[in-house]
């Protein structure tokens, strides 16, 4: 057993794939001899050698679109953005190919690649360092949207991802990169993608998480528990595609369903969570299903960002609203 | 290494043979067997025929939409025909020579624009990448293609085609500027024909030349007659050899013009004059090609006709055998969009299902 | 009065604005000597000369990104992309830099400005010339996003678009571009950005679609109207920012609801209706809100697009279900 | 027209004085009254003052994240002296010492970096736009504002900087070739400081310099020694004036040095040698200019040390000042989504205010 922080896990994950598959190659903005700005990829080029972890040009689109060249000619790209909020100016490759070569070459040709960017908010960033993104993804067809909230998970789900034959969106929350440690098996394992995870069972009410604001709901549900009230909490995973079954099966036995979310309100993941719940339980409803998610505002710089970020606070008062309602 | 004293900052364009179809530059004619002249020659006009018959398919409402090729087939079969079996082809939408030579069959072909995606999945050995539309991204998975067989040591060269439109775009600068800093065995090859859509190639860009864009990323390019097949075989050639060596990209600007619409959607007449057309129809590729064949006893009449009404029939019987291909099933428009269809890909596909069967009582 | 089909009432709109402001500036691809691919701005360059509507290069990103500066050196761009599946190049300029230069210079600079591009299936065209993808544009805060469903509103949308003083989406359903005529006034009116339209009032069931649906939901209703049933039928028009009050009146009065969009089911703009819904008029509901929606996959190509579309006996068999719940 | 032989394709950079402060090229040189040149100097002096605080302060934790100038100082205070008040700048996030010349407060600089989106709220009538995080999309805005001021037939000009990394992004391609074919007035200028974090500049392309890629837009380019602020004010001068007269955009590279971090938040230890950065602080712009401004007698150590000083206790007040400014309001963070807040933004404004005041109490 190794005990390793998330981003360890990740660089673990990396580190094993690749001594198992030649095929992998690791790419990306100082990626390669400095092993990206958060070091994720620290020590790969070193092991593995230039040709199997390097430095890109800066170019995003150059970045994914190369990789898809890669994947269809028989490697298996595990790309890095440097933060998710630079991920738009290769936002046409993901979604106009890298979701596409499949059904547009009847499936002749695949792009097996993972592209893992850092997410999300709370770190006190400049701007474009804090975007909370899933949806922009998870509404494309053809593409898997991943977020862990453990080191052993994103060692699970990334070997996952790294061994799916599509192309896999790895979000990396990025506020719980250095929080915690964590027994990690040393040898590869596997976490289904598409599988969510059951974290804590409970009566009273449904609630659906993932990625750094686990952890705050698991704050905000050890306060509420206290006054008698039994929650179940369920880890997402994937985003895409969502574990629907398991949902509707809490929400049938609780009765009442809360989604927290650190993207924006409106069009947010959220509301899909809600729709589902709304067609596989709406007869077991004894409350408005209901979402705490960040405002519709563009995220602050750090002096306003406590405004905008979703708390202990404001997830233990919604909570308690709906187990009152 | 025959054209690395060639500067595209000049005006100097490589030609080998002139619109008369005499040879011009000697020195510079590549060796062909009088086989792959001619094999070279059909396919061009094959490629001819079908234009012609497909925009005729589609003036009768039998196609939705076609982009032809006229006037470029010399830029298109002069290249790839100094390509190997194994190497790489990543296209844009107009680059059928390229196609047939690389044994796309012409009924795929057909089957795509008929608007069935089935077109466009590639037999087994036939190293060319579907159809792309977004303008200029293919640059992009053409580098990556050639990264993953220098990674393995295979020797394979990708060659990559995009419009003089496409030279504007951010990815096509990306893709180059990726392509010479790995020193990946790739060739550009930009089918100037002049326009986009309507928009003219002198308001496209400021440069003197298309190829001199190549100077931005220290790469070589070549400025060619995309109407002479030989520059373009030449040219290509000696791209193609000097990157299978390991010695990187080059961009290649094929000057050429598109003697008909943008696509069956498009009125050129409305942007442009006839006298250029008209001047360019001079220039035309086939009949500069044909003229050269001739002069030389590889070709006549008789055998024209009979190329020609032997394409015709081959373009009539595969255009018939795509008209009887019906529609596309709901399967495979479910089927492909992962390996595995998820759960709710799953229950979408048989909700349809049903309401399909329902409709069909 | 004219009487104009959909796509003319848009040259209109673009006509008499600039004929009233020196200000707005028109272009894109092909855009000036042709008059764009669909004609849009037939006759703009000629009347306004080329500095006014002009050709650009083939540059998504360069297209919005001038237009950004143009707009904050007191221009009104309203600029076209050919189609909405290429806006992805155009993309990052638009989130990270039009829905943003306000907030980032607090106020100082603002990008008033209109990006049109015609979206939507059923033109039986070749790849990435179907897509609908209003939803991720209204995940984004900082854009508005208006889509039109008549010749009427589309003159009056554009109107209000070019004036407003943040960037607007403009979604063009260029399936009805030419499909039917309606009388439209000369001279400028604005449809105000925000507000949905109740096309039809009723009692049973509520109905909200948008674009080209609109006229599918209308068939689908005249038909079940027959049965007995009273439908209430609200074209949204602008899909950001929603006009909740209209739907949440409307889902109180009716105890029903519907959503029907062309765009992709999962993470579509139906599930945020839907929550809006479950948020506003929970305990009004008689039967769970419903989505109607393409399945999530790419759109087909011409022989497979029947597949794809929701087409009238889709809306039909759903709106029954949920009205005999 | 002083530069108009030069050739960015050679390895002929363009020096007036060099590194010891001698003016090598007195037939280049510009003319500049002393006070001009005093002024720019202080200017050089201000931003290394205010660099090595800041660095202090953000090592004290007083300041999340910065990105200093080292080095860069002659690049950007020599070019931007060359425009006028009312000409336009489109900058990325390292250009300190255009934003100190162009009049922003350094109170609003120092603001911004604490984490205050008011510092970047540009005072009436100064042209610039905010910090841009997105590498090279600053350039695409630079080409629209000269649009604008060409549509209303004013003579401003658009200076807009991007780094050597910045370069292989596609937007820095779209924006000079949309000005190229637009002939707006746009002067786009590299700081080619020779790192993209940590990716070496050898490593970003393969073109010779930066400056050659002005090639593929048929447009001027100079390569420039930016550790020179009279070449750097020489080529931009004849650069802006040239666009000034409706004659186009030109590219500049300034090769240049970054002598500090990236940011706070790089350890260049980590990717480069001592002895690099060694051999380029003999390079360093300031010491060169004061040696040359000391030997024409303009300067002496008494005006250096109190020039510190003077400069050391303004960024202290001002940073102090920022300090004492606190967080940023709620309302800040709402107003500013669109001109008018919409219901729900209305609120969700007023959820999270009604929760602080739970929180505060
Ligand atoms: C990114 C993108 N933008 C716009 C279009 C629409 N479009 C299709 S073809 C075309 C012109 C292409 O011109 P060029 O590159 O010269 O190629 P040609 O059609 O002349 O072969 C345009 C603008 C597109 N396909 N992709
Ligand atoms: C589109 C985009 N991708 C990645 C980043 C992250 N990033 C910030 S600065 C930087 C390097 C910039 O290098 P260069 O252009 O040379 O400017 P310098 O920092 O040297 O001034 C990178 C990759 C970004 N800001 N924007
Ligand atoms: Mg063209
Ligand atoms: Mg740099």
């Amino acid at each position: 057993m190794l005990v390793l922080n998330l981003i360890e896990a990740i660089t673990d994950a990396l580190d094993v794939e690749m001594g198992l598959d030649d095929s992998i190659v690791v790419f990306g903005e100082d990626v390669g001899f400095e092993g990206g700005v958060f070091r994720a990829t620290k020590g790969l080029q070193k092991k593995y050698g230039e040709k199997r972890c390097f430095d890109t040009v800066l170019a995003e689109a150059s970045i994914i679109g190369s990789g898809i060249g890669m994947a269809i000619n028989g490697l298996k790209p595990v790309v890095e953005l440097q933060f998710s909020g630079f991920m738009f100016p290769g936002y046409n490759q993901i979604v106009t190919h890298a979701a596409r070569m499949r059904n547009r070459s009847r499936g002749a040709y695949t792009v097996p690649m993972v592209i893992r960017m850092p997410y999300g908010a709370g770190v006190r960033a400049l701007e474009h360092h804090s975007e909370s993104l899933e949806v922009l993804f998870a509404h494309i067809a053809g593409l898997k949207v991943v977020i862990p909230s453990t080191p052993y998970d994103a060692k699970g789900l990334m070997i996952a991802a790294i061994r799916d034959p599509d192309p896999v969106i790895f979000l990396e929350p990025k506020r719980i990169y250095r929080a915690f440690k964590q027994e990690v098996p040393e040898d590869d394992y596997v976490i289904p993608i598409g599988k969510a995870k059951i974290l804590k069972e409970g009566n009273d009410l449904t609630v659906v998480s993932w990625g750094a604001m686990v952890r705050d709901v698991q704050n905000a549900i050890a306060i509420i528990e206290k006054e008698g009230f039994s929650i179940e909490h369920i880890d997402l995973r994937t985003i895409s595609p969502i574990d629907r079954e398991t949902i509707i099966e809490s929400v049938k036995k609780t009765g009442r369903f809360v989604v927290v979310h650190e993207a924006a309100q409106s069009f947010g993941p959220g509301a899909e969570l809600i729709t589902i719940v709304n067609e596989g339980a709406f007869l077991y409803l004894e409350a408005p299903p209901t979402r705490i998610a960040s405002p519709d505002i563009i995220v602050p710089l750090p002096k306003g960002e406590h405004h905008y970020l979703v708390n202990k606070n404001t997830i233990k008062d919604e909570l308690e609203k709906v187990l009152k309602y | 290494m025959l054209f690395d004293k060639h500067n595209p900052q000049t005006d100097e364009m490589i030609q080998i043979m002139d619109q008369d179809g005499v040879i011009v530059r000697p020195d510079l004619m590549p060796t062909l067997t009088v086989e792959e002249m001619i094999k070279m020659y059909k396919t061009m006009v094959f490629v001819r025929v079908i234009d012609t018959k497909t925009v005729q398919y589609q003036r009768q409402g039998r196609i939705l939409t076609y982009a032809p090729n006229f006037g470029q087939e010399a830029t298109q079969v002069g290249s790839i025909s100094a390509a190997n079996k194994s190497d790489w082809v990543a296209s844009a939408f107009r680059e059928l020579g390229v196609w047939l030579h690389k044994g796309i069959p012409l009924y795929n072909v057909l089957l795509y624009w008929y608007g069935n995606e089935l077109g466009m999945k590639m037999p087994e050995g036939v190293r060319v990448l579907p159809v792309n539309v977004p303008i200029a991204s293919q640059f992009q998975h053409a580098t990556g293609l050639a990264y993953a067989s220098m990674y393995r040591g295979e020797d394979d060269v990708v060659l990559a085609y995009v419009g003089d439109g496409g030279t504007s775009h951010g990815e096509f600068h990306e893709a180059l500027n990726f392509a010479a800093v790995k020193n990946t065995a790739n060739v550009f090859i930009i089918q100037n024909n002049q326009y986009a859509i309507s928009t003219k190639r002198t308001n496209q860009t400021k440069s003197r030349t298309l190829a001199q864009k190549a100077v931005a990323y220290g790469m070589p390019g070549r400025y060619v007659d995309g109407n002479d097949v030989f520059a373009m075989y030449a040219v290509t050639k000696e791209a193609v050899e000097n990157a299978r060596k390991g010695n990187g990209p080059t961009l290649i600007e094929a000057y050429t013009y598109r003697l008909g619409a943008h696509t069956t959607a498009d009125d050129p007449t409305v942007y442009r004059d006839d006298e250029e057309v008209k001047a360019w129809e001079k220039k035309d590729p086939i009949d500069r090609f044909r003229k050269y064949l001739i002069s030389q006893g590889h070709w006549d009449e008789e055998k024209e006709k009979q190329l020609i009404k032997e394409k015709e029939s081959i373009i009539k019987e595969e255009f018939e055998k795509v008209e009887k291909s019906g529609f596309v099933s709901l399967e495979d428009v479910f089927d492909y969009t992962y390996a595995t269809k998820t759960k709710l890909l799953e229950e979408q596909y048989n909700n349809i299902k049903a309401r399909e069967a329902r409709e069909a009582k």
